[in-house]
C-alpha cells in the first residue's frame, strides 16, 4: 500500500486539491469537510494522556500499529482543528513508523495552511505533528529492538 | 440613536485614529478591526514618539548621576510619577511604586506584605471572576501559609454576590483582593461597597485595576483601597511597567521585594539600610523609557478626557449589543447592569477557536479561550472558552458591524 | 600607534556614531561626551526604530491568541527569545528566561533557587566586588536562612584574591555568585576559573555578566555557568528588559518566583499546573516590545561584531591610560591586568562630585560616587566615592582628549 | 540687624553679584571661594544626626538660637557644595524663624544655580534647603511656645 502511494504523493494530492480553491474561504470550508468526517476516536481515548498540549481546542490522538504499519485517530472539540488533523493523518496514516519520522510535511505550507488557517494553530499544528512523530518514534523503536 | 454616528462630539474619531498607525494595516487584505483591547491597547503617536524622544534625547540612568542627561531623565521619570499619582488621586508620590505590570505589583503585595498578615488557619478572599495574576498569588501564598482561600461567588450575568460576601468575612479574614472590572465578563464590581465592608472589619482591600484604568477614573482616595495594581500597555502605554499604588502606612510596615541598586540607601558587607518610599520597592535599573512614557499615555487619556472615552465606549457596547441581539444562536457570558465595552460570547455549538480562527480571516481580531480566568470559564461557566470582543473608544460602529457579519459568516460556514 | 585614529577598519567611527541620534546632543554649549556607558549605553536608531515599529505594526499580547497580530507578535518574542540563545550559547531556548533586568534575574534566583539549596548554617560566597544587585540579596537570603555570606577579598589592583577565594570554599557551601566585569573597577575575573574550581566541588555558580554582555563574547555552554544574568540597556537595547540563563536541571528544580497569567498550564480554584520552561518563570504580560528590541540589540552587536569593538575600546583604554598618566595627582581605582574599558579614578585632594560637577559643564559625562558598590569604594578602598569614566567603542579618541582637557581644567579651578 | 538688610535684600544683593559674571566658569570660581570660606562646623556636629540627606557629597548642618535670631553653621567634603551651602547661609543665617520660613529661595534660579551647578545638586540642594527651614520650624514652635 505504501508502495502504491507514498507520503510525498500523498502530500502532492493534497497540494493539488488545494491549489484549485482560490480563496482561503474555499480553503476552510473543504477543510471543515474533512472535520466533519473525521473518525472518530474511541470515548476511551479522550482523556489528558491522549490530549495534545498546546492546542487552544481539545485534541485527542492515538496510533496503533498493525503489520507494521502505523494508524492515526484523532478527535477535537474544534471543527477546523478536526480538519487540519484530518489532512494530517490522510497523509501519514498507514505508513512505515520510519517514514513517518522522515516526513517534512512542507505541503503544509505549500497549500498555505500557515498563513490562513488562523495564527496560533502555528503552535498547535506543531504539536500535533510532534505527537504524530513520537508514536512513529516509540513503534520505530519497537520495530527494530 | 442612528447606529453609525456618535453623539460624542468630543472626540473625533476620525481624527484620533490617525494617531493609531496600526489601525491602517491590513490583515488578509482587509482593514484591522482591533478587538482585542482587553488584552492590550494599541498606542497613539504620542507615546510610540515620546518613547523615540526619551531614547533620542535624554537616555541616561536615573538618580544618582550628577551629569545633565542623567538629571534630565531623573526628572522625567519622576514627573511621569506625580502624574500617575494625579491620575489615581493618591496622597503622596511615594505611594506610587513603578512595577513590570499588574501582575508583578499583586506579586509584590502579596509576598511582601501577603506574608506578614497571613498566618495559618488565616483566610484571603478573592472571587470567582479573578484574572489568574490575582488567583495564583494567592493560592500559593494561602499553601505556603496554610491558610485558606475562599472565592466570592458570582452569579449567572456574571456579578459578584453580595450577600454571599458579607457571610464569608469573619475574624480570620485577612486581606481581600477583588478586580475591579473583569477581564473576561465585563463586569464593574461595586469596589468601593467591598472596600467599605472590609474596613468595618479592618480588612486592608486590594484592587486590581488592571481593566479599570483604561476605561474609567480611579481615585483611590474615595476608594480608600489599601493596594491598587494596573499595567501601562492596556491604557494606550507602553509594555513592561505598571503601578503599584499602596498606602503609605502599609508600604512601610513591608519588607521590600527585590534587593539591589537604587532600593538601598546604605550598604556595608555586613549590612544594608533600605531607601525610602517609593524605591525601596524599585530594585535595580528601572524601565526608564517606559515609566516616562507612562506619564505620555496618562496625559493623552486626559487629553481625550475619561468621560469622553466612557461615553464613546458604551455607545459602541450599545451598538454591539443591538446587533448581536439580532443574530440569533449567540450567548452572551456576562450580562451585568454595570459594564466596560466588552462582550464575552459563545455561539452556540460552534468551538471559539473556530469562530476566532474565522473572524481572522475578515480582519476582526478577537480574543478566544479562558482569557486568564480559566476557573471562571471552565468551573463557573462550564464552557470550553469564549470569544471575547473588547472595544476601545477607537473602534467604529462600522468595525462592529463588520464583527456582526463575520459572526453570521461564521455561522454560516459552520452550522 | 597615533593616538587619533584607530586601526579597527571594520568599525566606522564617524559612520556608526550617525547611528546614535543622542550623541549630537550639546550639553552646556558642547557636543555631549558621553562616558557614563557602564550606567547605561546609548541606543543605535535600529534599536529605536525597532520600538517604533513594533508598536506601528504588529502590538499585541503574545501567546493564547489565535490573531493575526498577536500571533505575529509571539513570533518575534520567540525569535528574539532564539537569538539571545545563540547570543550567549544556550543548549535550549527554554533557558533563556526574559527578566526585567540583570537585579530581577539575580533576585529569581535568590529566591526559587537559594532558598532550595541554602540552609540555616549553610554558606555562599560572592566578592568584595559585588554591584548591590548581587551582594543584597544574599545579604537577605543568608540573613533569613541564617547561612553565612563569605566575600571573596580584592587585592589592591582590584582584582579578585584566587588563593583565598580556593581557602574559603567548604562541605557548607551552597552558592557562589561572582560578577564577570567589575561595574566599577573594569576588572575581568577568572569566571572560568572559578566555575571550575567550584564545580569541582559541585557547586552551583551564577554569573553576574551586566559588563560582560557590552564588551565580550559570552558563552555560557564553555563557561559552564549554572545562572548568568544581563540587562538589555547596557547593552544598546531598550531598558526594562534583561535575561536570566539557567541550566535546564535548575530551572525544572526551581519553584515558580512569580505567579499569575502566562506561567501556568492549567488552573482549577483548588490547584495551578505550572507551564513548561521557560514560560514557567514568566508571569504576566511580558515586556514584549522590550524583549523583542533586544533582538535587535543583539543584532547590532553581532553587526558590529565582538571582537571589533573588543579592540576599538581596548584602544580607547589605552589612550585614556595614555592620556591620564600624564595628567598626575590622579590615582586609578582598579589597575587589572584583564580590564575592559573602563577608569575609576580620583584627583588627589578633590571629591568626586566637584570633579563631576565641573566636568559636566563641559558637556562630559561621568559618573561620580559609589557605582553601586558602597562596600568596595567605601569599606575596602576607603574613598568617599570615584569619578568613572566608562568606554562604549562609539567614543572617540577627541572626546577622551576633552576629558582630560577637562581634569586639567578642574585641577586648576580646585586645588 | 534683620531691618536693615532683609532675606530679599540679601537674595538680590547675591543675584546682582551673579549677574556679573557672564560665563559658568567665573559663577563656580566664586562659588568655590565662597566655599573654601565657609565657617568650619565644630567636629562635634559631624556626624549622622547633623548630616543632610540626599546629597552625594556628605554635608553637616547645624542651628543656633540667639536673640530670637536663626544662625547656621554647616560643612561638607565637596568643596562646590561647600560654597552652596554658603550661599544659602549668606542669605538666611541671622533672620527670624518665620522670616526664614517663608523665604522663597527663588535666587537660586536666578543666578542660574539649577542649570549650570551640576545636576543632582537640585537633589541635594531642596535637602538642605529642607533641613534648614526645618530648623526654623523647629524653633518658631518653640518661640511661640
Ligand atoms: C555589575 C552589575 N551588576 C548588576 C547591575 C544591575 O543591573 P540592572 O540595574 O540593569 O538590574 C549592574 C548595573 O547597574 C552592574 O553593573
Ligand atoms: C483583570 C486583569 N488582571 C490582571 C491582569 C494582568 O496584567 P499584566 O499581564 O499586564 O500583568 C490582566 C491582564 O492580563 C487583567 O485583565
Amino acid at each position: 500500500m505504501t508502495e502504491t502511494k507514498t507520503i510525498r504523493q500523498k502530500e502532492d494530492q493534497i497540494t493539488d486539491d488545494f491549489s484549485l480553491f482560490d480563496d482561503w474561504m474555499s480553503k476552510y470550508e473543504y477543510i471543515i469537510e474533512l472535520g466533519k468526517k473525521l473518525p472518530l476516536i474511541d470515548e476511551t481515548y479522550r482523556n489528558e494522556s491522549y490530549e495534545v498540549k498546546g492546542c487552544q481546542s481539545k485534541v485527542w490522538l492515538n496510533a496503533e500499529l498493525k503489520d507494521g504499519l502505523l494508524y492515526y485517530k484523532a478527535d477535537s472539540d474544534a471543527v477546523i482543528t478536526k480538519g487540519i488533523i484530518s489532512l494530517l493523518i490522510e497523509v501519514l496514516s498507514g505508513n512505515k513508523p520510519e517514514d513517518i519520522l522522515n516526513a517534512d510535511m512542507d505541503f503544509i505550507n505549500k497549500i498555505g495552511l500557515k498563513e490562513h488557517l488562523s495564527p496560533n494553530r502555528a503552535n498547535g499544528l506543531n504539536a500535533m505533528i510532534n505527537k504524530m512523530k513520537n508514536f512513529a518514534l516509540k513503534y520505530s523503536g519497537e520495530n527494530v529492538n | 440613536m442612528d447606529a453609525h454616528t456618535s453623539n460624542i462630539e468630543s472626540i473625533d474619531i476620525t481624527k484620533i485614529r490617525e494617531e493609531f498607525p496600526i489601525l491602517l494595516r491590513k490583515i488578509s487584505g482587509q482593514p484591522i478591526a482591533y478587538f482585542d483591547n482587553a488584552a492590550t491597547s494599541q498606542k497613539p503617536l504620542s507615546v510610540i514618539n515620546a518613547i523615540s524622544e526619551y531614547y533620542e534625547t535624554i537616555n541616561s540612568n536615573v538618580h544618582r548621576g550628577i551629569h545633565t542627561l542623567s538629571e534630565e531623565a531623573t526628572e522625567a521619570y519622576e514627573n511621569s510619577r506625580e502624574k500617575v499619582r494625579r491620575f489615581i488621586n493618591a496622597q503622596s508620590s511615594g505611594e506610587i511604586v513603578f512595577t513590570k505590570g499588574t501582575t508583578d505589583g499583586i506579586n509584590l503585595v502579596a509576598s511582601s506584605f501577603g506574608t506578614n498578615v497571613v498566618g495559618e488557619g488565616d483566610e484571603v478572599i478573592i472571587s470567582e471572576m479573578e484574572h489568574h495574576s490575582n488567583l495564583v498569588p494567592w493560592q500559593n501564598l494561602c499553601e505556603s501559609r496554610r491558610a485558606k482561600l475562599k472565592y466570592i461567588p458570582v452569579n449567572d450575568k456574571g456579578e459578584l454576590m453580595m450577600d454571599e460576601f458579607r457571610t464569608m468575612i469573619n475574624e480570620k479574614t485577612k486581606l481581600i483582593s477583588v478586580v475591579y472590572v473583569s477581564n473576561s465578563l465585563g463586569t464593574v464590581n461595586p469596589i468601593s461597597e467591598i472596600i467599605e465592608i472590609a474596613h468595618s472589619f479592618n480588612i486592608p482591600v486590594l484592587v486590581d485595576a488592571a481593566q479599570a484604568a483604561p476605561h474609567m477614573k480611579i481615585d483611590v482616595s474615595t476608594l480608600d483601597c489599601d493596594f491598587l495594581a494596573f499595567s501601562g500597555h492596556k491604557m494606550y502605554g507602553p509594555t513592561g511597567i505598571g503601578i503599584l499604588y499602596g498606602k503609605e502606612k502599609h508600604l512601610e510596615s513591608m519588607p521590600p521585594y527585590q534587593f539591589g541598586g537604587e532600593m538601598i540607601k546604605s550598604v556595608t558587607y555586613d549590612n544594608t539600610v533600605f531607601n525610602v518610599l517609593p524605591y525601596k520597592f524599585e530594585a535595580g535599573t528601572p524601565n526608564i523609557a517606559g515609566a516616562i512614557v507612562l506619564g505620555t499615555a496618562v496625559d493623552f487619556m486626559e487629553r481625550l478626557g475619561h468621560e469622553n472615552i466612557h461615553n464613546r465606549e458604551m455607545e459602541l457596547l450599545a451598538h454591539a449589543n443591538k446587533l448581536f441581539s439580532e443574530i440569533g444562536d449567540i450567548r452572551i457570558i456576562g450580562t451585568a447592569e454595570n459594564k466596560t465595552s466588552l462582550i464575552s460570547f459563545i455561539i452556540n455549538g460552534i468551538h471559539p477557536y473556530d469562530t476566532g480562527s474565522i473572524l481572522d480571516n475578515f480582519g476582526i481580531a478577537v480574543r478566544t479561550g479562558f482569557h486568564c480566568t480559566q476557573p471562571l470559564i471552565e468551573q463557573r461557566f462550564k464552557l470550553p472558552g469564549t470569544v471575547r470582543a473588547s472595544f476601545a473608544f477607537y473602534n467604529t460602529f462600522e468595525e462592529i458591524d463588520r464583527l456582526a457579519a463575520g459572526i453570521r459568516k461564521v455561522k454560516s460556514m459552520l452550522l
